[in-house]
């Protein structure tokens, strides 16, 4: 059978990159939404889909990220950009601390700690913890970012902020699944007992899925409070980490296209259903059901890797 | 002391409704390793089904307060166990085979969908029961003022746990219940009907939330379409707590949620009081893994 | 595999497609409500009262001889969404947006239509901060914080209390007014026992009515929501406490009678503006029939009433002005609109936009469950 | 010399002795087998060996120095690879990444190398694979190479954990029922295989209960009984040994 991935990728590239050309302000804005949920959703498929982890608490270290930024931001001026990095740091060293405790928990046990996780994180902004995150008011007047001098402020120039760093995800992340780490993950989701067997460090890799997971929901936060230019804590309630478990489960697991595709379905499609009206969110769930029926593993699971055939010396790179 | 026995009495009172969620998420759990989200929908559901029966029926002109709770207590049951059993039909049976998180997500646009469903019928107001239903005095147990009704809520909870676990122990489909909880294969093996074992088992747990929901109709008054989701998270709390997949654990771990919930309220801080049960949650989740009463799965290698 | 492909596309197709705008004649304006979500019930009768009017406006000939056409994005009753549903209505050629009710949400959007030259007047967010940021275009119907906490301060003083107990549920409104009263209270030395926040749509609120029943308050300021206000009551009866409540204006909803029982409900007090029922001008009268007429049944809350006046300022300064202009617009409606006959009294603004004159009043439950002006 | 020692090694499970006070010393380059009836132990010693349970009392010595703390994949590290009684393959993933699984403890590249491709990297991934499929060839189930685990006969996925084994490059390779469930052909191949593992210069230790290849592989054996040694010796003198028929009787033979 002929591959024809490659051709719907470059189709779906074209018409993503043609897009905020033809689209007014809103749409270009529901597709902002659906490229920071495909970096979320990516960054959590690490955890979730590779590692094999049950968490359902992301949105706990996509806040931290955000909180970073707007706090730093803020009180010290310093542009919104440089910030990502310290974002990303920050989010990880916490994913970093808190998930040392608990990652020997199994299934169901350490989702309802992530759980817990993401709503002491929200009950902790709504109390104003440390007096630094303004309460249930959240934060306001944070800058908007510049690149290289440009000014980015339209849902068209976010456009390429957001869908340029999912690029740059897309491509990093391809690379890392596709390693000795990513294997490792795999691994240790199949069968922890035989992988640590084999030599593998099973507690060190969840953590550290946990920490790359993190680093980039931080990232992603930091673009986030930028876009908003202000941010709250009940933008990062549970619901939201929901709906990254979903776009990870409903795409299929482990699979960057599939994820991505999933960002599409759970954050585009209610927007697509605006005509149902207040019904729009029961058309919504029950398309959910459907979906899942008919495509049990998610809508495109991920391909088993391909290594290149004995005696590779030109080898080492993956699909 | 007394402010502690108090705090006492409205934790169990809170925590007595959360364990009768709990079961059904633990019912579910212990045959197909399912974490049913639409659970607290479900409980939700039979809060508006038991508000819809009571005012189109007029039932308290024609029965005293206890007839009418135990009549209102059965249909709701009935009604929920058949939402219950569809559901499965329709959204878990074909998922069987799949990755357990695939159901998850099936059952998350199942708790949208019922959520959704029950706005467009009700609308999105808050609904209220009628106030002269249950008795408003209070009893006075050894020098407390306690109400009557949050006796009955407790004593009834208490009652239908009872009831389920001999159920579960004693009878025939109780034993076929936990056959397939261990070994669903052996159990088919065995020559039971691990289908229906299943049906049985969502007809059972929705009818204890929807009763859990009339519950809160008839005690608290006020449901909104929303409250499935606040209660379901907490019950399933509970569950884990006492260890997912066990009976008695989801009792005590309903009860012991709720009585952590007012003592954290009560002495440490209001507003802090779910991050603080959450804490606490996950400081004994890294003592016992499993949970209180959970099995401790050894590695077998 | 080719599934896939074929949805794909189709997908791609309805995103480009579904984001055309026509151009045509009626003057447009837009709403921007809860339709889902927490705050679903508010953003429906929003909706309503909105839709209301502007077909009554319609029948009376509309804005100068044009029809006004009305569009509605929901906001979800959150930032994210609501930063969404800005976009899209800045894209549907509208002159100005009525909405929305939370002070977060509307705070989220405020930027988008700022940049759009699209004049917005928020009905329940009462925020301080959303007036003083300098938007041109920005305008609201409801009072701000600071002036329900000096109404709420001197109702507190009034009546002699000499302990208070402040019980807020942490959201940016609640939080705001408890803050603002407190700290008048405490300029005066007023002894406050008891200072928290519950969370809300839990309804078990006795361990909270327990403790602070512990630290023994002559009256309770309650600022949050009906909701957990007809709890708090009910329960608050069920344990035998008589101390008086007193709410904020979110506590002004018809449902808190129903929720707290008749009995339980008795005496207890709120702020708020005044609601339409409680208006003899014209105006009012004129609008609770047709609603009544139209919808069976009374609007829930004097928010959506003020989405109502938003849309009806708006509708009068398009008409005044004979233009679009943003500009213009909002310079009549600063300076030129005075004592507009509101359906919740007469409606001025000031430089900030804000809406001038004492527009709180004391209302009491009595015995049959009625909300009674105090004079 | 002695490649493992084995010091009054004793694990209780509550209150069943599971291993009671063992001793005995594999020496380097030699193939050892350790039998007894079922529920004798054996397979808890291999699990005390390789660090998944922890012994109560005595230690484990390897080449000289103490394991009996150190964390599975420390052991792994440091020269010790074994299979599992019940086949624990990941089964989803494809033949090839089964082996590569063990060649994990050998490499060396973080995230940032594997994000950024570092030539290192690269090198190393070649290297590795070639090492995976130099294993596959070893044990004969190379043309399997792209299957998916699950889908091999019983047989070869017998073969496959033995190629992860040896693809962590050990000294020292625990082999836990190797032929269960292979037919008389494939058992001879894998004794085949055992013999070559040792002419590598690896040290094997294995539990097995088909005699057979007991007899004809194992240079020494150990035997156990509810947890306890009764007898040492080579298969010669195991045959004669009145205690070893003993415990054998009665019970039946696989």
């Amino acid at each position: 059978m002929k591959d024809v991935r490659p051709v719907i990728y470059a189709v779906f590239c074209g018409a993503l990159l043609l897009a905020p050309f033809f689209l007014n302000a809103y749409w270009v804005d529901v597709l902002n939404n659906v490229g920071l949920y495909a970096i979320l959703g990516l960054s959590l498929n690490i955890i979730l889909g590779h590692a094999g982890l049950f968490h359902m608490g992301h949105a706990a270290f996509y806040a931290m990220g955000a909180y970073t930024t707007a706090i730093i931001n803020t009180s010290y001026q310093i542009p919104v950009l440089w910030l990502m990095p310290l974002s990303g740091l920050v989010a990880g060293v916490a994913a970093l601390v808190i998930a040392r405790p608990i990652i020997h928990l199994r299934g169901d046990y350490l989702l309802i700690v992530t759980i817990g996780l993401v709503e002491i994180v929200r009950i902790a902004l709504i109390n104003n913890v440390f007096g630094i995150t303004g309460g249930s008011n959240g934060i306001f007047g944070i800058s908007r970012p510049e690149l290289f001098g440009f000014r980015i402020r339209r849902p068209e120039h976010f456009f390429f902020l957001i869908w340029g760093f999912a690029a740059i995800t897309v491509f990093l992340f391809h690379r890392l699944e596709n390693s000795r780490f990513g294997r490792a993950l795999n691994y240790l989701r199949e069968d922890d007992v035989a992988a640590e067997g084999s030599g593998i460090n099973t507690a060190h890799y969840k953590l550290i899925a946990f920490v790359v997971g993190a680093v980039w929901a931080g990232m992603a936060g930091n673009i986030f409070a930028a876009k908003m230019t202000i941010i709250a804590p009940e933008s990062f309630n549970f619901w939201e980490s929901v709906i990254m478990f979903m776009i990870v489960l409903l795409g299929g697991r482990g699979s960057i296209p599939g994820v991505i595709l999933g960002a599409f379905l759970i954050v585009g499609l209610p927007e697509l259903f605006r005509q149902f009206a207040t019904a729009r969110m029961l058309v919504f769930g029950a398309i959910m059901v459907a979906m899942m029926i008919f495509r049990t593993e998610g809508i495109l699971p991920p391909r088993p890797r391909r290594y290149p055939a004995a005696v590779a010396d030109g080898g080492g790179d993956g699909p | 002391m007394d402010l502690f026995l108090q705090q006492l009495t409205n934790g169990l009172a809170v925590g007595s409704i959360y364990a009768l969620i709990a079961l059904g998420y633990t019912m579910v759990y212990g045959v197909l390793k399912l974490i049913n989200f639409a659970h607290g929908d479900l409980f939700a559901i039979g809060a508006y089904l038991g508000l819809t029966l009571l005012t189109t029926f007029g039932l308290s002109q024609y029965l005293g307060p206890m007839g009418v709770v135990i009549v209102l207590a059965v249909m709701v049951m009935g009604l929920v166990a058949v939402v219950g059993a569809v559901l499965e039909r329709v959204a878990y049976r074909p998922l069987r085979q799949a990755h357990r998180l695939s159901a998850v997500v099936s059952a998350m646009g199942a708790s949208i969908f019922f959520q959704n469903a029950l706005m467009l019928v009700y609308g999105a107001r808050y609904k209220v029961y009628p106030h002269d239903i249950l008795p408003k005095n209070a009893v006075s147990i050894m020098g407390f003022e306690i109400p009557l009704v949050r006796l009955l809520v407790l004593l009834t909870s208490v009652l239908m746990m009872v009831a389920l676990y001999l159920f579960i122990q004693k009878t025939r489909i109780g034993t076929a219940i936990r056959a397939a909880a261990i070994d669903q294969r052996a159990a088919k093996l065995m020559g039971i009907n691990v289908d229906r074992v299943i049906m049985i088992v969502f007809l059972i747990g929705p009818a204890l939330g929807g009763v859990a929901g009339l519950m809160v109709g008839l005690y608290y008054g006020q449901i909104n379409f929303t409250m499935g989701w606040m209660y379901g998270l907490k019950a399933f709390t509970a569950a884990i707590l006492g260890g997912i997949g066990n009976i008695p654990g989801a009792m005590v771990g309903g009860l012991l949620l709720g009585v952590i919930e007012a003592m954290g309220a009560a002495y440490i801080s209001i507003a802090w009081k779910d991050a603080i049960t959450f804490m606490v949650l996950i400081a004994i989740l890294i003592v016992r893994p499993t949970g209180l009463l959970g099995e401790r799965v050894a590695d077998k290698v | 595999m080719k599934k896939m492909s074929v949805f794909m596309l189709v997908l791609m197709i309805g995103l480009l497609g579904a984001g055309s705008a026509l151009a045509d004649d009626p003057v447009r304006i837009g709403l921007m409500a809860p339709l889902t979500g927490a705050w679903a019930s508010e953003g429906q009768d929003m909706k309503q009262i909105v839709e209301l009017l502007a077909e009554s406006l319609n029948a009376a000939g509309g804005i100068n001889g044009r029809k006004v056409q009305v569009i509605t994005a929901d906001d979800g009753g959150d930032p994210r969404t609501a930063a969404l549903a800005a976009q899209r209505l800045s894209t549907q050629k509208i002159v100005a947006v009525i909405g929305t009710y939370g002070s977060a949400v509307t705070e989220a959007s405020q930027g988008i239509y700022d940049e759009m030259d699209i004049i917005q007047v928020a009905n329940g967010s009462t925020a301080i901060r959303l007036s003083e940021k300098g938007l041109k275009h920005f305008l609201r119907t409801c009072p701000r914080d600071d002036e329900q906490g000096l109404v709420a301060y001197q109702t507190l003083k009034d009546g002699g209390y000499k302990s208070i107990g402040i019980l807020h549920d942490n959201s940016s409104y609640a939080k705001g007014l408890a803050d603002e009263a407190k700290t008048l209270l405490d300029k005066d030395g007023a002894n406050i026992v008891f200072f928290e926040a519950l969370t809300p749509k839990q309804n078990d609120y006795t361990a909270i009515l327990t403790r602070m029943r512990a630290s023994n308050p002559d009256v309770v300021f309650f600022t949050g929501y009906y909701g957990e206000a007809g709890l708090l009551l009910r329960q608050k009866m069920e344990m035998n406490w008589p101390v008086p409540f007193i709410g904020g204006d979110a506590t002004n909803n018809p449902d808190l009678v129903k929720i707290a029982g008749n009995a339980a409900a008795k005496g207890f007090r709120f702020l708020s503006p005044p609601v339409p029922q409680d208006l003899d001008t014209p105006e009012a009268k004129a609008f609770m029939e047709s609603y009544r007429g139209k919808y069976n049944g009374e609007p829930g809350s004097v928010w959506a009433v003020l989405a109502g006046d938003g849309f009806r300022v708006v509708a009068k300064a398009i008409e005044a002005t004979g233009s679009e202009d943003p500009g213009k617009i909002v310079a009549y409606l600063k300076n030129e609109l005075k004592d507009f006959p509101g359906l919740t009294g007469p409606i001025s603004f000031d430089a900030k936009g804000d809406r001038v004159g004492d527009l709180y009043r004391l209302y009491e439950v009595d015995a049959g469950g009625k909300f009674v002006l105090l004079p | 010399m002695s490649l493992l020692q084995l010091q009054n090694l004793t694990k209780r499970f509550g209150g069943l002795v599971a291993v009671d006070n063992v001793s005995f010393d594999v020496p380097e380059g030699a193939i050892v087998g350790l039998i007894g009836p079922n529920g004798a132990g054996k397979t808890t010693v291999f699990n005390l060996i390789t660090g998944n349970y922890r012994p109560d009392r005595g230690d484990i010595l390897f080449d000289g120095r103490s394991i009996r703390k150190l964390p599975t994949h420390r052991i792994v590290h440091l020269g010790i690879a074994r299979t599992f009684q019940t086949i624990r393959l990941f089964p989803k993933l494809s033949v090839v990444e089964n082996v590569l699984a063990g060649r994990h403890c050998r490499m060396k590249a973080g995230v940032i190398a594997a994000m950024l491709r570092l030539p290192a990297q690269k090198r190393e991934e070649t290297a590795a694979l070639a090492e995976a499929r130099a294993e596959m060839a070893f044990v004969g189930i190379e043309r399997d190479a792209d299957q998916v685990a699950e889908n091999l006969s019983y047989g070869n996925q017998r073969l496959l954990e033995i190629a992860r084994a040896l693809a962590t490059g050990p000294r020292f390779i625990i082999l836990d029922e190797p032929a269960g469930g292979m037919n008389d052909f494939e058992t001879a191949k894998l004794i085949r295989v055992i013999r070559q593992i040792r002419d590598r210069g690896i040290t094997v230790l294995l539990i097995e209960h088909d005699m057979s290849l007991v007899m004809e592989a194992c240079e020494q054996l150990v035997v156990l009984e509810n947890g306890a040694k009764i007898a040492e010796g080579t298969p010669g003198e195991i045959q004669e040994n009145e205690r070893v028929i003993e415990a054998y009787l009665g019970v039946e033979e696989e």
